[in-house]
């Protein structure tokens, strides 16, 4: 079994309007040394494959299919193995 | 932080852009750009290119399309503003008027079918309440490709999720609407969205540029890359290289929207705007150019002044960004402090950009050097103009021959029927509209599943009835009739409702103008369409125009979208589909012949387009309106349904399926049960009335001098259908609806054993 | 009854509410902006549906932090009436004043319809005018309505009759034990993800929310006859 | 200027439809090894702050009283210097 933990993210140029509001309460409650906020997904997949590589090759085909959209996203991943 | 620039940039020179012509990545022609060196008496550089070319697309321009719009009605008692703003008002009394337009938003969700619908509907609510009308109600028709391939699946899912997003949060209720599938829309499909709103007379606003030295301020969320070049990209083609143009799609935030709506609205209640525009397509070049075409006059800005999301911007950029959720200002210098509280007070960024001239000139300033000067009426008086040649195709003079009628005449009207209440076009649409909150506002009185949406108008005993229609079938079989009636089915339904249509806004949503045959198809459809609203009186005050929707030379099915709005002068008006009370006796109005072309009927059971669609006889079609609506404010009918799609049948099906009623019914008949049943015959409706008056609304409606006979009543929990005496159908009103309902959640969700 | 309605930048159903509460009980009613802390001066607070601060983060919890809510948790200590629908709800639960959390839907999509509910306690100043056990039917409008809370929460719940209405028929968002309503341990504060106010007119598709509005003033009514 | 990354999951007793639904998908493309999916958020928040200690103190502080629910969910972060 491996565990893929897969963050997506907007890519830089899409407005993150969910940052930008988080940001705001943030200054709010006095944390006024925030800078910015960018809000992206994690996605935690268990999977079963033969070795390391397979995994990781399932993995970048199910991003590349289905959990980040190429259009305004982009994302990164990292396999471990066990658990 | 601003995140770092993310694209490199190099502008080239004037001299290169002409050498190697470089403005035709922008979608401009070889003539075209001599004429802008003509208005300019120099070469343009990058971002004059830029604006010229943006400012002359299909989208801004209408280059194509502009001879063509030319021949609606635009004019009427009632009408306060008709096409050339945001969006058209019609005076619906009391001093109010009622605001409206539609707009597509197509090839954005081709490409990101979330945001791209989502960022449709933002755009017209903006066109509305920028007139300083207070949106009261949203609609939106839909076109996607069949549901049995996952790719159209997911765009479908995707783009509803979006419009129910934006509007949801946004808090607007999206009352109504249309959806229907064919595979010819399956790489292009169709958002139209259409918002509805209401203001008072005096509080009418418009998007002009006066009084020279006035600011001109800049409000909403901060400019950004998205959506660089979408007009030009709307106009264009879906190509192989669609995918390359992917950050050409924006993104919204309905939170700021909101903001920006109470905001706005608060300053109209002020009466502190001069001129006011959304930047919707070509954004910050085309309200900035409009606003002083307007006034007659011209607009300095600082571009340094507007806010950005990103580092580095060029001006090029900054002028063509179409990032969303922002508008431009123009107010009486000194008064600057007042609308920045009130802008403060929905935390909403605002600068103030530049200045309203008197010179007539588009002149923009970046880092202290002048990056544009440009006749302002050259971008928008002198866009070239278009005289498309037109050809009959071929397919339609082929057609004059097909006889649909004859090879569907001996279908099994039971087993069709089944058939047809599955078949994704009739089906319940409820999967689509049970993710719209429908009832925000509180003023929902028909709720999307009868022929029109009804919403009141708080403080009056009046209410508005609204409704989307298509027919993209009827309109390829024959777009001059096809073209009539969608205007004609659309204020059918308002009447059914109980309302007197009173206007129409339209889209046009067609494939390359620069074919003849498709030309064509667009010219005859707008004429059909123009002869219905003079007949019907229903004027056309705005609209949109969405060309080149082709996908590797094959165009979709040519669809002009009307949006009709009515009044309905009593709230003791309002009449729904539905069946009420058994025993009501039933009516049919109109006449009946076999016409199946692009029927239903047709669809289902050969999978065929074929033939000439129904014939819509405008002179029967108003006077069966005003029978109808005459019926309704006796006060003597139960339910109103026109008859359309599935014909006959249908309608007898779907006026049960609310409060699970059935009829018995008898017809006598020389067509075939089946061409009788489904045929789709225009300028009919279906009425129930209580049977006390059945005899008196049957003397108002021949009195109208329309065919008017019983067939039968609303009677427990079956439908019966008779034929000349022989039982066609006989089948409960609950095993109907479960094959209605289950159709398209059942298609969504494939996998699913339920 | 002096209600407040407090408005949230992002909420859309403050003016249902004043409709509604004009429209049923004739009593005044104001809207009061986020930023305005004091609401001694009502007997009443209703937090309105919407998408306060656009639901980013979490629903409600942005909202939380507004001034207007230590008038709210003020009230609330001082037994006023404090009603949160829809949106209002994922308020109170984020400021503790109720407890639980709320998630998105099960199904994943928004969902508006027409729901039937059961009345489960028909003892409070929010309910009166129920009969215990009654159907009713109220409008839902949310994509997350899918409440949550551990065991032993619920268990209180049940223990104390704090469950107020729950879904009959179809659940339509997957909250625990079919939850649609709950109120604080005192009663004095009712959440619930359904919409009363939107079922106050023959038109609306139900009246059933009518006697929610006139529970509370028959109730606040009882209460200062007696003071 | 300090950048954390912020994770926030549902905590393990807690169900989540969307993981749910997106381990659904996975099957229906094809993805049958995949044998479960967990979704959370992730957070990069820029901010100032003196030296790495109080840094982490903020954005600790800010976890607690806005960027997770302690309902439903917990979080962990990491913290990088520079950006
Ligand atoms: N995309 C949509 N959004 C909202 N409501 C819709 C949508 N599609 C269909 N509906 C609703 O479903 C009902 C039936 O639609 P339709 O079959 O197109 O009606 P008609 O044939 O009378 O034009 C209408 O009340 C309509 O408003
Ligand atoms: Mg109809």
């Amino acid at each position: 079994m491996y565990k893929a933990t897969i963050e997506v993210r907007l890519k830089p140029s899409v407005l993150d309007p969910q940052g930008n509001a988080v940001k705001g309460s943030l200054h709010t409650l006095g944390f006024e040394e925030v800078d910015s906020v960018r809000i992206g997904k994690t996605l935690e997949v268990w999977l079963k494959a033969a070795d390391e590589q397979s995994a990781e090759e399932q993995v970048e085909a199910m991003c590349k299919k289905l959990l980040a959209n190429p259009v305004i996203e982009q994302y990164s991943f990292r396999l471990e193995e066990g658990a | 932080m601003l995140p770092e620039q993310t694209t490199t940039v190099w502008e080239p020179s004037p001299e290169k852009i002409q050498a190697e012509g470089l403005y035709r990545d922008m979608g401009m022609t070889d003539e075209e750009f001599e004429q802008v060196i003509g208005h300019l008496g120099r070469l343009p550089n990058w971002t004059e290119v830029g604006i010229y070319s943006v400012m002359w697309s299909e989208h801004c321009s209408y280059k194509n399309s502009k001879p063509l719009l030319r021949r609606f009605p635009v004019e009427g008692p009632h009408v306060l503003q008709g096409p050339g703003e945001g969006a058209g008002a019609l005076d619906i009394g009391n001093n109010q008027a009622v605001v409206f337009k539609v707009e597509s938003h197509n090839h954005p969700t081709a490409v990101e079918p979330f945001q791209g619908a989502a960022t449709g509907v933002g755009g017209i609510i903006r066109d509305v309440f920028s007139m300083g009308a207070r949106p009261v109600a949203l609609l939106n028709s839909l076109r996607f490709g069949t549901l049995d391939s996952p790719r159209v699946r997911y765009l479908f899912e995707q783009a509803v999720a979006g419009i129910a997003h934006y509007g949801n949060v946004v808090g607007i209720p999206t009352v109504g609407g249309e959806v229907e599938f064919d595979r010819r829309y399956e790489e292009n499909p169709l958002v139209n969205a259409m918002c509805v709103g209401i203001v008072d007379h005096d509080k009418l606003q418009k998007g002009v540029a006066s009084g020279i030295g006035n600011p001109v301020i800049y409000v909403g969320s901060s400019t950004g890359r998205d959506g660089i070049h979408g007009a030009t990209f709307a106009s264009e083609e879906l190509g192989e290289d669609s995918e390359e143009k992917r950050p050409a799609v924006q993104a919204g935030d309905p939170f700021m929207e909101k903001l920006l709506l109470e905001a706005c609205l608060e300053l109209v209640e002020k009466g502190i705007l001069i001129g006011i525009q959304d930047m919707g397509a070509a954004g910050l070049t085309c309200s900035s150019a409009e606003m002083a075409a307007k006034g007659g006059t011209g607009i300095e800005m600082d571009l340094d002044q507007v806010p950005q999301r990103e580092k580095g911007m060029t001006p090029y950029e900054i002028m063509l960004s179409e990032s969303q959720e922002r508008m431009l200002l123009v107010v009486e210098e000194g008064r600057q402090d007042e609308v920045r509280q009130v802008l403060d007070k929905w935390n909403l960024p605002s600068a103030v950009v530049g200045r309203v001239t008197g010179d007539g000139r588009l002149r923009l300033r970046h880092g202290g050097e002048i990056v544009a000067d440009i006749p302002v009426n050259t971008l928008v008086d002198d866009a070239p103009v278009y005289h498309r040649e037109q050809r009959e195709p071929a397919y339609y003079r082929e057609n004059a021959s097909a006889r649909p009628e004859e090879a569907l005449a001996d279908q099994n009207p039971a087993q069709v029927l089944r058939k047809v209440l599955g078949s994704l076009n009739v089906a319940s649409k409820r999967w689509v509209y049970q993710q719209y909150d429908h009832m925000v506002r509180t003023n929902t009185a028909v709720r999307p599943g009868s022929d029109a949406a009804v919403v009141m108008l708080e403080g009056t005993d009046k209410a508005l009835a609204m409704c989307t229609d298509g027919n993209g079938r009827y309109v390829y079989l024959n777009p001059r009739e096809g073209g009539a009636i969608a205007v004609a089915e659309a204020a059918r339904n308002v009447v059914c409702s109980g309302a007197r249509p009173l206007g129409i806004t339209d889209c046009l949503n067609f494939g390359n103008p620069e074919k003849p045959e498709g030309f064509w198809q667009l010219a005859q459809a707008v004429e059909g369409m123009s002869e219905a609203c003079r007949f019907l009186e229903t004027p056309v005050v705005g609209g949109n125009v969405s060309l080149y929707n082709e996908t590797r030379g094959e165009a979709i099915l040519p669809t002009p979208v009307v949006g009709m709005v009515g009044l309905i002068e009593s709230r003791e008006h309002i009449t729904t589909q539905d069946f009420r009370q058994e025993g009501d006796v039933l009516l049919l109005l109109g006449e009946t012949r076999a016409e199946l072309g692009g029927s239903v009927l047709e669809q289902v059971v050969t999978g065929e387009l074929s033939g000439r669609p129904p014939r819509l006889d405008l002179e029967k079609e108003k006077k069966l309106q005003e029978a109808v609506l005459a019926a309704i404010r006796q006060g003597k009918v139960r339910s109103a349904h026109d008859l359309s799609s599935g014909g006959l049948a249908v309608a007898l099906a779907e006026s049960g399926f609310a409060n699970g009623l059935g009829a018995e019914v008898e017809l006598d008949t020389e067509l075939a049960p089946a061409l009788f049943l489904f045929s789709e015959s225009q300028s009919r409706v279906l009425l129930s009335v209580d049977p006390q008056q059945a005899e008196a609304v049957q003397e108002l409606i021949a009195s109208h001098g329309i065919p008017c006979r019983p067939i039968g009543r609303v009677a427990g929990d079956r439908l019966q259908i008779q034929v000349n005496g022989q039982q066609v159908i006989d089948e409960t009103v609950a095993a109907l609806k479960a094959i209605w309902e289950g159709a398209l959640p059942c298609a969504m969700n494939p996998s699913s054993t339920n | 009854m002096r209600f407040a309605v407090p408005v949230f930048p992002g909420s859309n159903c403050d003016v249902d509410c004043i409709k509604a509460v004009k429209e049923v009980l004739g009593q005044p009613v104001e809207a009061v902006w986020h930023q305005e802390s004091d609401l001694d001066r009502f007997d009443a607070v209703i937090l309105p549906g919407g998408f306060s601060y656009g639901d980013y983060l979490r629903t409600g919890a942005l909202a939380r932090f507004s001034p207007v809510m230590e008038g709210v948790q003020k009230a609330a200590e001082q037994g006023k009436l404090i009603l949160g629908i829809c949106n209002g709800f994922q308020v109170l639960l984020e400021a503790g004043l109720l407890p639980g959390a709320m998630r998105r839907n099960d199904h994943l999509q928004f969902r508006c319809s027409i729901q039937s509910l059961r009345v489960e306690n028909n003892r409070l100043p929010f309910t009166l005018d129920y009969r215990a056990g009654e159907d009713i039917r109220f409008p839902i409008a949310h994509g997350e309505g899918n409440y949550y809370c551990d065991e032993e929460t619920l268990s209180r719940l049940e223990a104390n009759g704090q469950i107020v209405f729950r879904y009959t028929g179809e659940n339509p968002n997957g909250s625990v034990a079919d939850i649609a309503g709950i109120c604080n341990e005192r009663g004095n504060v009712l959440g619930l993800m359904p919409h009363p106010e939107r079922a106050v007119l023959d038109w609306m598709g139900s009246e059933d929310g009518r006697r929610l509005f006139t529970s509370m003033l028959r109730y606040w009514e009882g209460k200062s006859d007696v003071a």
